[in-house]
C-alpha cells in the first residue's frame, strides 16, 4: 500500500451542493414518495374492493358532503403557487424570498390541517359503523398524516431559516420540501375524486 | 459487541412491561381450577344480594383473562342469552351494560345469579351448564360494563355492529350495592 | 389420455415401491374422477420435470468435473472471455430459455384442460350435499326439495357410488379447508362467502378427509369420513337417517336419556324425537351409526364415547365440548343411551 | 500557489498527501467515538452491517430450535410434548422469525455492508437512517420474542388469515404483538431500500457505468425496489388488521361490508414478493462466488441481469396462486398459472447462466463453492415443485399440505440459505480479517445438505399421501408415521450442520488464518481494500474499468493499482456523488457525524408502537417524542462546517 497511487483526476473542483437529481436528498424524497404513493394506491384499490360487496355505495347512507373536502382540494392546488414561487427562490438562494415563502407555506399548511379537522366533522360515518366508514377514515386518515409530517418539515426548515444555520445545503433542503408538497397536493386529487365524487356516480 | 448485555436490558424494560400479560394471555381450555368456597359462598341465597363479595381467586383467573371472557361471549351467544338481555342493553331481561345491578355485579355475585336463577324470568341453569362455562360467561357478562382489563376484553364481532365493542365499553361502576339494599320492585 | 395413463401406470409402479402411496387420505390413490384426472396430471408433470432436473444435474456434473485445459491456480489470475466459447454458450442459453418457455406452455395447456375437464362436473350434480364447518367439526346437511325429506348429521359424508354430489361450503366462524384428496383437491370454506365443489366417487370405500386451512387450536383434529357406497344401500341409508331417534330400551339407557335431557349435554345437541334441540354442537339423532367421534379424532366405539364424554379437554384440548360433572352412573347412562342410536 | 498550501494545511486527498497522512487524517474524520456512546451513535455502515447479521443470525438459531421443537413433537403419531396452544405460537414463531426477522434483515445486513464497498463509497447513504433502522428492526424482534416467551406470541400463523386472526377469534394481545412487528420491520425494511437504491444511484465509483455494476449490486437494486412496493402492501394489511382489533373497524367483517379476502389479497401482494425479495440478494452472492472459484468473469451478464428485473417484475403478478383454494374465477386463476410458470424461464436463464460459468472455468472447490453447487442441487428441485404448485389442479391437491412445506423450504432454504452459508465462507475474512476454516465447512457443507435432504425431500411424500400443514399432531395409522420420523432425524443433523458453523466462526474469530487484502483472488471493489476495511472503506476513491476491477486492470498496474481519484476532503466526512448511469464524478456531499439521535427516535418509535398495542391514544401522545427526536437528528450541527481549504 505504500506504493504511490495511480492519480488519475483531482475533483476539487467540484460544488458541495446542488438541487434536484443531482442531490443524493432528492433521490431518497423520491424513495419515500414512491413508498407512499403504493401505500395510498393500495388503500384505494381496498377502497374500490370494498365497494364490490354491498349492494348500494356507500352502504345505506348518503354520500358524504362534499363542502370541506372541495374546500381542502381548491386551496391545496392553490397552495402549489406558493410552493413553487418558493421552490424558484430557493433555487435562486434569496433569503429573504424563501423566509417569506416558507412562513406562507408554513401557514398554509396548518390551515390545510383545520380544514381536514373539518371534513372529519362533516363525514357521514364512523370509523365503526362499517368496511366504508373504515376506509373512508383510513383513508383521510392516511393523507392527514403525510399533511401533519410534511407541515412538521416546513415549520422547522423555516426556523431554521431565521437562525445561524442557513448555507448553500438548507436551500436544496428547502426545495426538497417543496417536492415533498407536490406530493401531498397531487395525492389528495384522486384521493378526493374516491372519496367525493365516486360515491356519486356508482 | 456487548449484546448481550444490552439484551438483558431491553429484556428487563420489556418484562416489566408486559408482565401481566401472562395470566391474561393463557388459554387454558380446561378453566382455571376455583376453589370451592367461590360459588358455595354466594350460593347463600338472594340475602346476600347486592352485597360485594370479597373477590375470590376466581377473579383474576377469569376477569383477567382474554381466552376465558371471549369464551364466555360465544356461550352468551350460543346460550341464547341475548334472546332477554339483547346485546347488554337488555329487553325483556335487565341490561348488562349499565352500573345497575340487581343482585350484585360482582363475578361472584353474576355466576351465582346463573347458577340460582332469579325471580322473574331468570332461569336457574344449575347442572346445564358447567362450572368453568359458568365463570366464563360471568366474566363476559362483567365486561360489557367495563368491569374487566381492557387488555383482556373483547374487540368487535364479525357480526352486525350493534353497540361498541367490549374494549372499548365505558367502565360503570356498579351502584346497586348500597347499604340500603337493591331495589328489587323497581325492576317489575 | 393413453400417454397420460401409461405415465400414469409408470408412476403407479414408483408409487408402490414409496412407503404409503395407498391410503385413506391420499391424493396418489384417486377413487374418484377429479382426483384421478389430477393424479394423471400430478404423474406427467413429476414425469417432465424430473426429465428437466436430471438434464441440471448432469449439466452441472460435467461442468464441474469438465477436464482442465490448463492446470488449476488456486488464487491465479482469471482468465477473460473467449468470444468463440461466449458465442457457444449465448447459443446454449437461447435454446435452453426457449426449451423452458415450451414446456412451461405445454403444461400450463395441459393443467388448464384438466382444469376444464374437472369443472365440467360441475353441472351433473344429482345430490346436494351442504357442509358447514364451525371450530373444529363438520356439519353436514343433506338438503332434498322436500324440506321434511332434508336431515342433518355431522363429520361424515355418505356418497352413492358414480353419482356427481355437489357440496354446498359455508363457514359459522374462520376460514377452514375442504378436502378429500382421495376424491379431489381442497376448497375453503370462508365465512360471509359461499363456495361449491364437486365429489363423485368411482368406487366403493371409505376415506378420510381433513380440514387444510390452519384454523386455530385443534385445526390437526378437524377430519371427516367419507364413504363411498352403492346407490341402493346408499338410499337405505338415507332412509334410516330421516327417522327420528330410537326410543331408548332398556332401564339403563332411558336414565341416560333422562341424564342427557337435564344436564349440560341439551344445551349444545339435537336429538329428533327428544326434546333436545340445540344447534351449537353435532347433531346426535344417529350418532352411533357414525364411523369415528370428535371429528375423525376417535373411531367410534362405546368405550371411546365415554372416555369423550368423561373428559373432552385430555383428548382434544380446546374444542368447545366442556367437561361435565357427571357421576359414573350418569355417564354410563348416557354412553348407553347414545349408544343405542343407531 | 497561496501561502497556506503548505502539507500542514491540505485537507485534500491528492498527490501532495503522503499515504500515511491521508490514512492518518481520514481515520480521525470517519473515527466513531470510543466506548459504550460511540457503540451506541455510531452511523458506519459496516459496523451497522455486523450487528444486523448477527442479531439476524440469532433470531436464525432460535427459530431453528423452534423447528426442532417442531420435529420433536411430529417424530411419531400423538405425542404430547407439546400443547397444541404451545405447538401453534411456536409455527407461527418460526414462520415470522424466520421471514421477517431472519431472511430480510439478513440480506439488507449484507447490502449494507457491501454495497458501498462493491461501489466504491466511503459510507451508505443516510447512515443515521441505517442506524435507526437496526434499532428498530432489534425493537421489533425483541418485541416479538419477549411476548413469545411471556406467552403472548402469536398463534395463528406468519400469514394471520383473517377472521382467525381477527378481533373474536384471537381475543387478548397475541396478534396485535405480530402486527406491529410486522411495522416495526417494515420501517426498517423500507429505509434500508432507500439507502441501498440512493447508494447505488448516486455514490458508485467513477467509471461504474450501469454494465460495470456488480450483480450482487443489481440483485440488491432489484430487491430494494420490490420491497419499496411490495412492503406497503403488509404495512397497510396489518394497520387494517390491528384497527379492526382495537378500534372496531370493519375491514374483514362480512357482516358489516368487509372481506376476509381482502386481508389474503394484500397480505399475498407482498408476501409473494418476499420471497424474491429473499432470493434475488442470493442470486447475488452466487454470481459473486462462482466467477471468484470458478476463475473466469460470469458468462451472461447482461442476461442476468435482465432475468432479475424479470423476476421482480413477474414477482408482482403471481400473488393470486396462493389463493386457488379460496373458490376464485378459474379463468382467472389461469392467468395466475401461466404467470406463476413464466417465471421460470428467467430462473432456468439464470441457473444456465451460473452452469455455464462453472463449465468455462477451472473451479476450485472451496466451501463457498461447496455451498453454491448445493445451492443448484437444492433450489433447482424447489422451482420444480413450485411449477406443480402453479397449476391450479394440481395445487388443489397439494396447497396447505407438507407439499407446500417441502416446496418452500427448497426454495428459500435452498434458494437463499445455502447461497448465504456460501457468503459467509466468502466474506467472512473481509468481515473480520481471518478465514473459516475450509476443513470444518465441509463438514458444515456435508452435514447440512444431507440433513437439509433428510428432513425435506420425505415432506413430499406426506404432503401427496395427505398431511396437512399446521397440525400439531397426527393419528397413528394414516401411514405418515415413518416420513415424519426420518424428517425429524434429518433436522437434527441439519441442526448439527449450524452447530458447526457457529464452531468454525467462534474458533476463527480468534485463531483462523490471516486473510490479507484478497484471499480468494477476487474481482470487485470489496477486495481493493484491507481486512476489515477501515472506517473510511477506502483511502482514495478508485476509478472503475471493468466488470470486475481487480481483474479487468489497465496493462502494467498491479492488483493494488487501481487508478483513482484525488480532491475530497480528508477533515470531513465527505462523499463523492456521480451521474446515475455513467457514473461521472458530480459533486462533493458531506455524510453526518455519528449521533445518538437514531437511537433516540427508535426507542420513541418502539414507545409509540408497543403504547398503540394498548391504547390508540399512543399515537398521539407518542408522536409527541418521536418529533422532538426526529428534530434533533435533522438539526445541522453548530459551528457550521470549517469553510472549504483551497488548494490550486
Amino acid at each position: 500500500m505504500e506504493k504511490a497511487p495511480h492519480f488519475v483526476t483531482d475533483l476539487a473542483h467540484l460544488p458541495t451542493s446542488a438541487h434536484g437529481p443531482r442531490s443524493a436528498t432528492w433521490w431518497g424524497t423520491l424513495g419515500f414518495i414512491l413508498i407512499e404513493g403504493t401505500g395510498f394506491a393500495l388503500a384505494a384499490a381496498a377502497y374500490f374492493y370494498l365497494m364490490g360487496q354491498p349492494e348500494t355505495w356507500p352502504p345505506g347512507q348518503a354520500p358524504p358532503d362534499w363542502l370541506w373536502g372541495t374546500a381542502q382540494l381548491i386551496l391545496m392546488l392553490a397552495s402549489l403557487l406558493p410552493n413553487l414561487w418558493t421552490d424558484r427562490v430557493a433555487h435562486q438562494e434569496d433569503l429573504r424570498k424563501v423566509r417569506v415563502g416558507l412562513v406562507v407555506m408554513s401557514a398554509v399548511g396548518l390551515l390545510t390541517l383545520v380544514v381536514r379537522a373539518f371534513e372529519f366533522g362533516a363525514l357521514n360515518c364512523r370509523w365503526d359503523d362499517n368496511a366504508y366508514g373504515s376506509i373512508v377514515w383510513v383513508l383521510l386518515g392516511l393523507h392527514a398524516t403525510h399533511l401533519v409530517t410534511d407541515i412538521g418539515d416546513t415549520l422547522v426548515l423555516t426556523a431554521l431559516m431565521f437562525t445561524r444555520h442557513v448555507e448553500p445545503r438548507r436551500y436544496t433542503d428547502v426545495t426538497d420540501n417543496c417536492v415533498y408538497w407536490n406530493f401531498v397536493v397531487l395525492a389528495w386529487v384522486p384521493l378526493w375524486g374516491l372519496l367525493y365524487v365516486v360515491p356519486r356516480l356508482v | 459487541m456487548s449484546s448481550p448485555c444490552r439484551s438483558a436490558v431491553s429484556l428487563a424494560a420489556l418484562a416489566v412491561l408486559t408482565v401481566a400479560a401472562c395470566d391474561r394471555e393463557e388459554r387454558e381450555p380446561r378453566g382455571a381450577p376455583v376453589g370451592d368456597s367461590g360459588p358455595a359462598a354466594i350460593t347463600q341465597g338472594t340475602l346476600y344480594a347486592g352485597q360485594p363479595s370479597p373477590p375470590g381467586p376466581s377473579h383474576r383467573e377469569y376477569e383477567g383473562n382474554a381466552y376465558h371472557i371471549s369464551q364466555g361471549k360465544q356461550l352468551y351467544v350460543w346460550f341464547n342469552c341475548g334472546t332477554c338481555h339483547a346485546n347488554g342493553g337488555g329487553d325483556i331481561g335487565p341490561p348488562l351494560m349499565d352500573d345497575q345491578w340487581i343482585y350484585g355485579g360482582t363475578l361472584e355475585n353474576i355466576h351465582a345469579t346463573i347458577l340460582q336463577g332469579r325471580p322473574n324470568g331468570m332461569p336457574s341453569f344449575r347442572g346445564k351448564i358447567p362450572e368453568q362455562q359458568v365463570w366464563e360467561i360471568a366474566a363476559y357478562v362483567r365486561s360489557l360494563s367495563g368491569q374487566t382489563p381492557k387488555a383482556a376484553s373483547p374487540g368487535r364481532s364479525d357480526s352486525l355492529n350493534a353497540k361498541p365493542d367490549e374494549q372499548r365499553m365505558p367502565r360503570e361502576e356498579p351502584k346497586g350495592s348500597s347499604p340500603g339494599g337493591p331495589n328489587l320492585e323497581g325492576r317489575q | 389420455m393413453s400417454r397420460a395413463l401409461r405415465i400414469g401406470s409408470l408412476g403407479l409402479a414408483l408409487c408402490l415401491a414409496l412407503p404409503g402411496c395407498q391410503g385413506v387420505q391420499s391424493a396418489l390413490d384417486p377413487a374418484g374422477h377429479q382426483a384421478g384426472r389430477i393424479a394423471g396430471l400430478w404423474w406427467l408433470f413429476l414425469g417432465v420435470l424430473a426429465v428437466v432436473y436430471l438434464v441440471v444435474l448432469a449439466g452441472l456434473l460435467i461442468a464441474a468435473s469438465r477436464p482442465r485445459r490448463r492446470g488449476v491456480l488456486p488464487n491465479g489470475p482469471s482468465f477473460a472471455r473467449e468470444e468463440r466459447i461466449e458465442r457457444r454458450l449465448t447459443g446454449g442459453l437461447t435454446a435452453w430459455a426457449v426449451g423452458t418457455g415450451a414446456i412451461i406452455l405445454t403444461l400450463t395447456g395441459l393443467s388448464y384442460a384438466v382444469d376444464r375437464d374437472i369443472l365440467g362436473l360441475t353441472d351433473k350434480a344429482e345430490l346436494e350435499i351442504e357442509v358447514t364447518a364451525k371450530q373444529w367439526w363438520w356439519q353436514v346437511k343433506y338438503n332434498d326439495p322436500v324440506p321434511s325429506r332434508s336431515f342433518e348429521t355431522a363429520n361424515e359424508i355418505r356418497l352413492p357410488v358414480g353419482v356427481p354430489v355437489r357440496i354446498v361450503l359455508k363457514s359459522q366462524d374462520v376460514i377452514h379447508s375442504f378436502w378429500v384428496p382421495n376424491l379431489h383437491g381442497k376448497t375453503d370454506l370462508i365465512p360471509g362467502r359461499v363456495n361449491e365443489t364437486t365429489l363423485v366417487a368411482d368406487r366403493e370405500g371409505r376415506f378420510r378427509g381433513q380440514c387444510a386451512e390452519f384454523c386455530g387450536f385443534q385445526h390437526a383434529n378437524m377430519a371427516l369420513d367419507v364413504v363411498a357406497m352403492p346407490r341402493d344401500r346408499f338410499d337405505a341409508w338415507r332412509e334410516s337417517q330421516l327417522s327420528p331417534a330410537a326410543a331408548p330400551a332398556d332401564d339403563l339407557a332411558r336414565q341416560g336419556q333422562q341424564v342427557f335431557l337435564s344436564a349440560a349435554c341439551v344445551m349444545c345437541h339435537t336429538i329428533h324425537g327428544t326434546t333436545a334441540a340445540s344447534r351449537v354442537g353435532p347433531d346426535l339423532t344417529h350418532v352411533a351409526s357414525r364411523p369415528s367421534l370428535a371429528a375423525g379424532t376417535l373411531p367410534y366405539s362405546k368405550g371411546n364415547l365415554a372416555g369423550w364424554i368423561a373428559d373432552p379437554q385430555r383428548i382434544k384440548p380446546g374444542n368447545q365440548m366442556p367437561i361435565t360433572s357427571l357421576s359414573p352412573d350418569q355417564l354410563q347412562g348416557v354412553v348407553a343411551y347414545l349408544d343405542s342410536l343407531k | 500557489m497561496t501561502a497556506g498550501t503548505d502539507t500542514a494545511v491540505v485537507r485534500r486527498d491528492g498527490p501532495g498527501l503522503g499515504e500515511a497522512e491521508t490514512n492518518a487524517r481520514l481515520a480521525r474524520s470517519w473515527a466513531t467515538p470510543p466506548g459504550l456512546w460511540g457503540w451506541l451513535s455510531t452511523v458506519d455502515h459496516k459496523q451497522v452491517g455486523r450487528r444486523y447479521v448477527v442479531t439476524a443470525f440469532t433470531f436464525f438459531v432460535l427459530a431453528g430450535l423452534l423447528a426442532l421443537a417442531m420435529r420433536m413433537q411430529l417424530a411419531g403419531p400423538e405425542r404430547t410434548l407439546l400443547s397444541p396452544d404451545r405447538y401453534n405460537q411456536i409455527f407461527t414463531m418460526h414462520g415470522t422469525t424466520m421471514m421477517f426477522l431472519f431472511a430480510v434483515p439478513m440480506m439488507e445486513a449484507f447490502a449494507i455492508y457491501l454495497v458501498p464497498l462493491m461501489v466504491g463509497t466511503r459510507a451508505i447513504a443516510f447512515p443515521r437512517l441505517n442506524a435507526f433502522s437496526y434499532w428498530v428492526y432489534l425493537a421489533g424482534g425483541i418485541m416479538l420474542w419477549v411476548a413469545f416467551i411471556l406467552n403472548v406470541g402469536p398463534d395463528v400463523g406468519w400469514f394471520s388469515y383473517v377472521p382467525l386472526a381477527g378481533p373474536q377469534y384471537s381475543p387478548g394481545k397475541r396478534v396485535d404483538f405480530w402486527a406491529q412487528m410486522v411495522t416495526f420491520t417494515e420501517v426498517a425494511a423500507l429505509a434500508v431500500a432507500v439507502e441501498i437504491i440512493v447508494t447505488v444511484f448516486k455514490q458508485r465509483a467513477p467509471g461504474m457505468s450501469l454494465n460495470r455494476i456488480p450483480l450482487f449490486v443489481w440483485g440488491q437494486l432489484v430487491t430494494s425496489f420490490m420491497v419499496v412496493f411490495a412492503m406497503p402492501a403488509v404495512m397497510v394489511s396489518s394497520s387494517m388488521l390491528i384497527m379492526d382489533r382495537l378500534i372496531g373497524t370493519h375491514f374483514f367483517n362480512p357482516a358489516e361490508g368487509g372481506d376476509a379476502l381482502l386481508w389474503q389479497h394484500l397480505f399475498w401482494f407482498f408476501g409473494h414478493p418476499e420471497v424474491y425479495i429473499i432470493f434475488l440478494p442470493a442470486t447475488g452472492f452466487v454470481s459473486s462466488i462462482l466467477p471468484t472459484f470458478a476463475r473466469r468473469p460470469i458468462f451472461g451478464y447482461t442476461a442476468l441481469v435482465l432475468a432479475l428485473f424479470a423476476t421482480g417484475f413477474l414477482g408482482f403478478g403471481l400473488w393470486v396462486h396462493h389463493m386457488f383454494a379460496t373458490g376464485l374465477p378459474h379463468l382467472g386463476n389461469s392467468f395466475y398459472t401461466a404467470a406463476s410458470m413464466a417465471i421460470a424461464i428467467p430462473s432456468g436463464i439464470q441457473i444456465f447462466c451460473w452452469i455455464a460459468t462453472l463449465w468455462d472455468g477451472r473451479p476450485r472447490f472451496a466451501t463457498p463453492l461447496l455451498f453454491v453447487i448445493g445451492f443448484i442441487v437444492v433450489f433447482v428441485l424447489g422451482g420444480l415443485s413450485g411449477i406443480m404448485l402453479a397449476s391450479v389442479p394440481l395445487d388443489s391437491q397439494v396447497h396447505d399440505t407438507y407439499f407446500v412445506v417441502a416446496h418452500f423450504h427448497y426454495v428459500l432454504i435452498g434458494g437463499a440459505v445455502f447461497p448465504l452459508f456460501g457468503a459467509f465462507y466468502y466474506w467472512f475474512p473481509k468481515f473480520t480479517g481471518r478465514m473459516l476454516s475450509e476443513r470444518v465447512g465441509a463438514w458444515n457443507f456435508g452435514l447440512f445438505f444431507v440433513g437439509f435432504n433428510l428432513a425435506f425431500f420425505p415432506m413430499h411424500i406426506l404432503g401427496l399421501i395427505g398431511m396437512p400443514r399446521r397440525v400439531y399432531s397426527y393419528p397413528a395409522g394414516v401411514g405418515w408415521d415413518e416420513l415424519n420420523l426420518l424428517a425429524t432425524a434429518g433436522a437434527v443433523i441439519l441442526a448439527a450442520g449450524v452447530a458447526t458453523f457457529v464452531g468454525n466462526v467462534w474458533h476463527s474469530l480468534k485463531h483462523g488464518v490471516s486473510a490479507g487484502d484478497n484471499p480468494w483472488g477476487a474481482g470487485t471493489l470489496e477486495w481493493a481494500t484491507s481486512s476489515p476495511p477501515p472506517s473510511y472503506n477506502f483511502t482514495h476513491i478508485p476509478v472503475v474499468t471493468g466488470q470486475e476491477p481487480l481483474w479487468t486492470l489497465p496493462q502494467g498496474l498491479p492488483a493494488q493499482g487501481l487508478p483513482v481519484v484525488g480532491g475530497l476532503r480528508v477533515d470531513q466526512r465527505e462523499l463523492l456523488l456521480t451521474t446515475v448511469v455513467d457514473a461521472d464524478p458530480d459533486l462533493r456531499e458531506p455524510s453526518p457525524e455519528p449521533s445518538i439521535w437514531p437511537l433516540l427516535s427508535a426507542l420513541a418509535v418502539t414507545a409509540l408502537f408497543i403504547g398503540s398495542i394498548f391504547t390508540p391514544w399512543a399515537v398521539v401522545w407518542g408522536a409527541i417524542p418521536l418529533a422532538v427526536g426526529l428534530i434533533g437528528w435533522f438539526w445541522p450541527k453548530s459551528p457550521p462546517d470549517t469553510p472549504e481549504p483551497v488548494i490550486d
